[in-house]
């Protein structure tokens, strides 16, 4: 019941040993003394006489230790002198000596695939006593003799690559890792959806646990990324196509118009007051207007008006132009085209961020009803000097100075039920960041936090929220928020203090949710483009929970930022360096190497069932008519081989002929023992 | 003491061996047919998942698979209480009348046929197929090209035509599509314009040749018993629906009821020396192996639809049908060599049923599956091309067979095929030098009913010993060797 | 007649169908007929078992021999048919596999017998006969033809298609037939030639082909029902599937899936999901396997003899 | 003397990440386990096919014992998933046969339980010493091998 051998690796290299000997095979077996390490349980001479009449073999030798130089010197002899096909060394776990053992064959000229390690001492000498400890030391030799026959002479898979990397967000997170890629020295695409790099944290007022000004730690970063010679900025862009593989991943950018010359454009502003359209401010989360052409905000990058197709009067027919009349830089072109960027690169760093959860779902909080409900980065934006209210502490509704706060924590995570399951993580620290600022700003206020419990992880974070709560006008009461709801002037809050178990009522002015932190719109179509997998939440995934978590399951793209999970600023800068390192391992390597033992299609057999292409996690099986594997995004797991019904897919060395036939050797009647 | 033997006896459906024991004098002793054939489906079936059955049981037979598998889903359809709906009849009906014609074209060219269109003094080597297509060139090729045109048919409404797999309980797999429908349509005009040339044929080269009508005089050959069959509300001959009817070896009906409900009239008699069940109506009863109206035997076929029936469904056939009744003057029509002109009665009208059939407009409509019910048990009655073909099944909870049951047409006709060759054995045996050619008119004599072994044997034994009955002048049962 | 290669056709414990496939030949098969001489064929024609024994050993060209092996005279006979033959064909699912009625060895001979005739039961001579004239044993298992002789070539499927009996002929007739051991099917499985999309590789539930109208166009078993398609040969044109049935796999395994039922075992759970991998998911996924009903008749449903012997498993 | 226990044959299939390492981890600790089974490493437990179980079972095992990654631990994220419903569905079939499906375990080992993986050795050779050898009729070949090539060959 076996299938056939994979066909040779079809990468240069020697052609199948013993197959073009056609005398059949030719192995060598070693077996190690390990000092008393082996010797003690097993009687290494009668291994060393059983396997020398093992069919196929036709050397076998021992040495105290086969690893040291005159062990590794008698392999070598032996394969020159015995004109060896293959070699079993049994000795120590191959996780010890493979390669060392391996580098000795190819010394001696044979392919190192053709060598395979018996372990008899992890697996043998050490955990068993009494004669059959012999007895099955024969049988792992024997075994491994029948898979070294049917082993082929394997070369490893070169690949060239672009050294250019394509980082999508041009948030923190993603700044950071443009920088670190393009200070190694390689061209990095940065794409950005909104007209100004700088994310989220640009809206921040202050951070915590420093307090120290959030522009004024981004803006130079943000500078830097725009200026920097390697770093191609791509704003008002989104990524349309990802075709190709880790190495060579072919890219396709669209950047919307923004009808606004940015070389030209002094930032004079006149337009902007010349535009008859005002719409709320995205950057200001509503709390203020914009003209149809506009800057985000002043410290944005690039520095330049970008006019929006969307809200201006039109375009096509052109309906007003007042902006272009006042444009005395003449910075304003009305017929600017849509430009179609392609681009070749050998990695992709995905840093798209987050949202917060949406206001409409809040409804048992009034969210979206009452004006005076607001979110974290609405108040981010009250609190920031260059936000709606100059950074003075008004409310939406009638702009007055809130006297009674309430921030409600967890909003909409942690809630299973109703909401997110998960925890935000930020909101415990952001929160006690607002309560102090309020305080600041507002001197005899009073500020109430709703909290089911703190988490704070991280440096100096536990005594920031202490800080925070050892304010005698900041109470914190442990407990969930039931129901906001406008009363007069006032937003009325009923909750539980769980601690003290008594019902709590709050007539306040201003309420703060903590909403959850959701990837950022568009995160889900991105990944598909991308090929990489959303996680039920619709954060992106990644390749192992503990072991890989700045990879994506598809070589050669990695994930930074709050788009993988809820993550604060130093998280998300340090994920962002550790994206851009892994990516500078790909781009810095002057050709990707990867293991030939890899799955393998017989086309002749293969029916394109296409059963085998969901069991790829790393998209390394493309259906067709025949199935194709990409042997550099394979990963040699062979879950597609045991799922291939029909036993076209194969692995290379690791093929059912010689498993089977593994199997029948470890098992074949017990070899006669001395004294037994 | 002499034997001879004829193995395997041939041009049937099936293992089978003769065995015939002579006394010294030369008269018959005995005389056995042996099916050593054992396959065991009654025994496998058991804990196969019911909608399984019409592809499973279909190959207890490559010659009538289409019987076994509309039987088998009409089983399934009461197991599970379902309506089938018209337009899956449609299908189902249309499939199934092609089936007949096809069968029987089968039986009367390639099988039978040579008994029947080529004189009884041909050679062996020439009395075959062969032998006919040689006689008969342009039939021969027109017989080949339309049946295969007929298994056409058979292919695009069953997915295959050999064990077909499109009936499902409450209905069948799929719609049929308008294309498929006009291609049905051009083989069925094709069946047609056969089935009128057949008939022509038959009466010029056929019917009057006076070996045949020897055999249809054939005393030996003339076996009054009760015969079964289903027939539509018109009491004219019916394929796969309708009630089963009965009637007298005088022609009276004894009773016309549903498939369930006939089987309760039918009893299975086992006698200590063999191992097949002898099928009887409880009324009148058993009375050993004779015919009569005093029998319970009874037989099914073509012949026995003929005479269950009072018309047939389509006009050719039903002319055809007043010829044969002018010929014998008399109904039910006793004549065991009759079997093969009934056949060709009934082919005519399969093939206007089935021309008829592909215009219906429910052909290509898309409801083609009724509710289920719970699994439950459940009878299902064809007409098999030689005779009625009974399916009983009962699922389990899980809808896996719990206990099967077939009753096959050739087991219904087993005591009157042991009569028939007994009957024949005797009349050739009397003859001195036997030869080749009078053994093969003993093998006329079952191949007549069209007998199909691997039916019969699906869950038989290897023995079916025959007719070991010696009987006196009279035709009284003298004794019977039992073992 | 003289001059013309001599064939025979014999069928062991078969149902006939593989004998009225090579009738639907159609027109070529008159064209076949008027090549070669029938010797011996019970389904068609005259000539009896007494005829082959005086055959000279090697004078057929070729048997095509249909039918799983059964009793001892099935045996016998195709001893005496290969003796007699140059080239021996299993012809259909039964002679290549041991077929349907394979099925048998799920239960053995003995509770077989004991089922049909009660216990006790034993085989005799007819009245006035000797010993030999006693029907044929049972043999303990049902049996593929390789059981017993040496297979030249294979025309597999229940029943063959007629388009790879003409193939069939065609590499007889041609002079140069094929090397032994000729599968005269595709070595590729079923799928490429199944008209059926396939989207999704999932299977989210198993469903017997009764419960459901399949989707004219989309993968069977992308609609959960158990296709064999993906481990069987292709050379039928998929007609199973093109009917809305799924693949059974009369055609046999492809060459190199080894043990058809074991191969689709694998295949099957690799698609097998119920929500996102991972231990919350396991009693779910255990579910959906489980509602594979009678795993043992549903994947070896044709090739129980080739593969697992069976018939000392638990008495049903 | 003594009348010698029935010392069952085990094959062991064990991916290379957790369960071999954990092996090797035993080894390096040196905790004793009966000698019945034959180690063949493999990358993923999601490589093991149904047919190399059978065939162990053909070549005259008493059992085989699967080692794969702990749930969420697969070094190639669910191979061991892919594992788990194959032998599960496979027990099914293999009851039918009349091999007790106890004969085939499938159990999660970590790198760092070495001591679980002596432990399972010890009670999967007392399990199979209590089960005795085999009574199904499963043969060294299948009954009949079906004629060349439908055989998987070399």
């Amino acid at each position: 019941m076996s299938r056939e051998p994979s066909p040779a690796n079809r990468n240069p290299g020697p052609e199948a040993g013993h197959r073009s000997g056609g005398s059949g095979p030719r192995i060598g077996v070693f077996v190690c003394h390990c000092g008393k390490n082996i010797a003690a349980t097993v009687d290494v001479e009668r291994v060393v006489e059983a396997i020398a009449h093992y069919p196929g073999v036709v050397y076998a030798a021992r040495h105290e230790y086969m690893c040291s130089d005159p062990g590794q010197d008698m392999i070598k002899k032996a394969i020159g002198d015995h004109r060896l096909t293959g070699v079993v060394v049994a000795a120590c776990s191959p996780s010890m000596h493979e390669t060392t053992f391996r580098r000795a064959a190819e010394e001696a000229g044979l392919n190192p695939y053709l060598l395979e390690i018996a372990n008899i001492r992890e697996g043998c000498s050490w955990v068993h006593e009494g004669p059959e400890t012999t007895d099955k030391a024969i049988r792992i030799a024997r075994a491994m003799v029948e898979k070294v026959k049917g082993n082929h002479p394997l070369s490893p898979i070169e690949v060239d690559h672009a050294a250019k990397c394509l980082v999508i967000g041009g948030g923190i997170s993603g700044i950071q890792a443009a920088l670190d890629i393009a200070d190694a020295g390689f061209e990095v695409l940065l794409v950005e959806r909104t007209p100004s790099i700088g994310g989220r944290m640009a809206q921040l007022s202050e951070t915590f646990p420093t307090l120290d000004c959030s522009q004024c730690i981004l803006t130079p970063k943000m500078v830097e990324a725009s200026r920097h010679p390697r770093i191609r900025l791509l704003t008002y862009s989104e990524v349309a196509e990802v075709t190709g593989y880790l190495g060579n991943y072919h890219v396709v950018i669209r950047k919307r118009p923004t009808y606004v010359d940015p070389d030209k454009c002094n930032l004079c502003g006149d337009c902007a007051k010349a535009c008859p359209i005002r719409v709320p401010s995205e950057f200001d989360r509503g709390l203020s207007e914009r003209a149809a052409i506009y800057v985000p905000f002043p410290q944005a990058v690039p520095s330049s008006y970008t006019l929006d197709e969307g809200s201006c009067l039109g375009l096509n027919p052109l309906r007003c132009s007042e902006c272009a009349k006042v444009c005395t830089a003449g910075a304003i072109d009305y017929d600017m085209p849509e430009e179609r960027i392609e681009e070749d690169v050998g990695a992709i760093v995905v840093a798209t961020g987050y949202d917060l959860y949406e206001k409409e779902r809040m409804a048992e909080y009034g969210y979206g009803t009452v004006p005076d409900v607001i979110d974290g980065l609405e108040f981010e934006r009250i609190l920031s000097a260059g936000g709606p209210t100059k950074g003075e502490v008004r409310r939406p509704s009638d702009g007055k100075v809130p006297m009674e706060v309430v921030f409600v924590q967890c909003s909409g995570s942690r809630d299973p039920e109703l909401h997110k399951s998960y925890c935000s993580k930020i909101c415990c620290m952001y929160t006690a960041k607002h309560a102090l600022l309020y305080r600041h700003n507002v001197h005899d206020g009073k500020a109430y936090v709703f909290y089911i419990d703190i988490r704070a992880g991280g440096k100096d974070y536990e005594e920031f929220v202490v800080r925070a709560m050892e304010d005698e006008r900041i109470l914190y009461l442990r407990g969930k928020v039931a129901k906001v709801f406008r009363d007069g002037d006032k937003v009325v809050v009923w909750g539980v203090d769980t601690l003290t178990g008594k019902r709590v009522e709050v007539a306040a002015d201003l309420v703060v949710l903590a909403q959850a932190m959701v990837p950022s719109a568009g995160t889900g179509e991105l990944a598909r483009k991308l090929r990489i997998a959303c996680g039920g939440e619709g954060f992106l995934k990644e390749a192992h929970p503990k072991l890989r978590p700045l990879e994506a399951l598809t070589a050669g793209i990695f994930l930074a930022g709050a788009a993988h999970g809820p993550k604060d600023i130093p998280e998300a800068v340090a994920q962002g360096s550790g994206a851009a390192a892994k990516a500078i391992a790909i781009l810095s390597a002057p050709v990707l190497t990867h293991s030939p033992e890899v799955a393998e299609v017989n086309e002749d057999l293969c029916s394109g069932c296409s059963i085998c292409v969901p069991q790829c996690l790393y998209g390394a099986i493309t259906p067709g008519d025949v199935a194709h594997v990409n042997e550099l995004l394979c990963e040699g797991c062979g879950t597609c081989v045991a799922a291939c019904p029909s036993g076209a897919m194969t692995m290379r060395n690791h093929t059912d002929l010689q498993v089977e036939r593994m199997i029948r050797a470890a098992l074949a009647e017990a070899v006669e023992v001395a004294g037994g | 003491m002499k034997k001879l033997t004829i193995d395997p006896i041939t041009r049937l459906e099936g293992h089978g061996k003769i065995l015939l024991y002579l006394d010294e004098a030369g008269g018959l002793k005995g005389a056995v047919l042996q099916v050593p054939e054992l396959r065991g489906f009654e025994a496998f079936c058991r804990g196969r998942p019911g909608e399984e059955m019409p592809q499973i049981t279909e190959r207890i037979c490559g010659v009538c698979p289409e019987a076994h598998h509309l039987a088998s889903a009409r089983a399934l359809d009461a197991a599970y209480n379902a309506a089938v709906p018209a337009p899956a009849w449609i299908q189902r009906e249309l499939f199934y009348n092609t089936y007949i014609f096809a069968d029987h074209l089968l039986h009367l060219v390639f099988l039978g046929g040579p008994d029947l269109l080529l004189p009884a003094d041909t050679p062996k080597a020439n009395r075959n197929v062969l032998g006919v297509l040689e006689a008969f060139p342009e039939l021969g090729r027109e017989v080949v090209t339309v049946r295969a045109r007929a298994q056409r048919i058979l292919e695009i409404i069953g997915g295959r035509a050999i064990h077909p797999v499109f009936a499902l309980p409450g209905g069948v797999a799929r719609p049929l599509t308008g294309d498929e429908r006009n291609e049905i349509r051009s083989h069925t005009a094709a069946m047609v314009a056969l089935a009128r040339t057949f008939v022509t044929f038959f009466h010029e080269e056929v019917l009057p040749d006076p070996g045949y009508q020897s055999l249809l005089a054939l005393p030996q050959a003339h076996l009054p018993t009760h015969y079964l069959g289903l027939v539509d509300p018109n009491l004219a001959p019916s394929f796969c629906r309708g009630q089963l009817r009965a009637v007298s070896p005088d022609g009276a009906e004894l009773f016309r009821l549903d498939g369930a409900a006939a089987l309760d009239r039918i009893a299975e008699r086992s006698e200590p020396w063999t191992y097949v069940k002898f099928p009887y109506l409880k009324e009148p009863g058993w009375t050993g192996f004779e015919a009569g109206a005093g029998s319970g035997i009874y037989r099914v076929g073509p012949l026995a639809r003929l005479n269950v029936a009072e018309r047939m469904a389509t006009p050719l056939a039903q002319e055809e049908y007043e010829r044969f009744l002018d010929f014998f003057g008399a109904k039910p029509v006793h004549a065991t060599f009759a079997y093969h002109w009934a056949r060709l009665v009934e082919m005519v009208q399969a093939a206007e049923a089935a021309a008829a059939l592909a215009e219906e407009k429910g052909l290509t409509e898309t409801e083609i599956r009724g509710k289920l019910g719970e699994p439950g048990a459940g009878v299902g009655v064809v007409e098999a091309a030689r005779g009625t073909l009974f399916h009983r099944y009962a699922l389990d909870e899980q809808g896996l067979i719990a206990e099967v049951n077939l009753i096959v047409a050739t087991t219904h006709n087993a005591a009157g095929i042991g009569l028939s060759v007994k009957g024949m054995a005797e009349d050739v045996v009397r003859k001195k030098d036997l030869d080749e050619a009078l053994l093969n008119r003993i093998e006329m004599a079952f191949r007549a009913y069209d007998p199909c072994l691997a039916c019969a044997t699906h869950f038989l034994p290897g023995e079916m010993p025959l007719a070991i009955e010696i009987y006196n002048a009279e035709g009284r049962l003298e004794r019977r060797i039992s073992r | 007649m003289v001059g013309k290669p001599k064939i025979a056709v014999y069928w062991t414990g078969g149902c006939g169908g593989c004998d009225v496939s090579f009738l639907e030949l159609g027109a070529p098969l008159l064209d076949v007929l008027a090549k070669v001489e029938i010797a011996f064929w019970p389904a068609l024609v005259d000539a009896k078992r007494a005829d082959v024994e005086a055959f000279a050993p090697r004078s057929l060209a070729a048997t095509l021999i249909n039918g799983t092996l059964r009793t001892e005279e099935n045996v016998e006979m195709v001893h005496l048919l290969r003796e007699k033959s140059q080239l021996v064909v299993a012809f259909g699912a039964c002679a290549h596999l041991g077929g349907v009625p394979g099925l048998a060895n799920l239960v053995s001979r003995e509770e077989t017998l004991r089922r049909v005739y009660g216990d006790g039961f034993a085989i005799a001579p007819p009245p006035g006969g000797e010993a030999e004239d006693a029907p044929p044993k049972l043999l303990p298992q049902a049996q593929p033809l390789s059981a017993e002789v040496t297979v030249d070539y294979v025309v597999p499927g229940c029943p063959p298609p007629p388009a790879l009996i003409g193939l069939l002929f065609d590499a007889l007739l041609s002079g140069e037939p094929p090397p032994a051991g000729h599968v005269f099917a595709h070595d590729k499985a079923l799928c490429e030639e199944c008209p059926r999309t396939r989207e999704d590789r999932v299977l989210a539930k198993i469903v017997r082909p009764h419960e459901l109208v399949p989707d004219p166009e989309a993968c069977l078993l992308d609609q959960g029902m158990i296709c064999l398609g993906p481990v069987t040969r292709g050379g039928c044109g998929a007609a199973c599937p093109k009917a809305g049935m799924p693949c059974t796999g009369c055609l046999g395994p492809t060459p190199r899936a080894g043990d058809p039922g074991l191969a689709m075992i694998s295949a099957l759970a690799s698609l097998v999901r119920a929500g996102d991998e991972g231990e919350a998911s396991f009693a779910a996924e255990d579910a959906v396997l489980d509602s594979l009903v009678d795993p043992l008749g549903t994947l070896y449903k044709y090739s129980l003899p080739s593969y697992v012997a069976t018939t000392k498993r638990r008495s049903g | 003397m003594a009348e010698a226990q029935f010392e069952p044959r085990i094959v062991a299939f064990l991916c290379r990440w957790c369960a071999g390492a954990g092996a090797d981890l035993a080894g390096t600790s040196r905790l004793r386990y009966p000698p019945n089974a034959v180690a063949i490493r493999v990358n993923c437990s999601g490589r093991v096919e149904p047919q190399w179980v059978m065939e162990a079972f053909r070549s005259g095992a008493d059992g085989v014992f699967i080692g794969g990654c702990h749930p969420g631990d697969c070094h190639y994220v669910s191979g061991n998933y892919k594992a788990r419903r194959r032998i599960h569905l496979l027990k099914r079939m293999l009851s039918e046969l009349g091999i007790e499906p106890e004969r085939v375990r499938l159990e999660w080992v970590s790198a760092t339980e070495g001591a679980k993986f002596a432990r399972l050795m010890r009670e999967f050779v007392e399990e199979l010493r209590a089960l005795g050898p085999r009574t199904d009729s499963v043969e060294a070949a299948p009954p009949a091998a079906p004629p060349v090539p439908s055989r998987r060959k070399g």
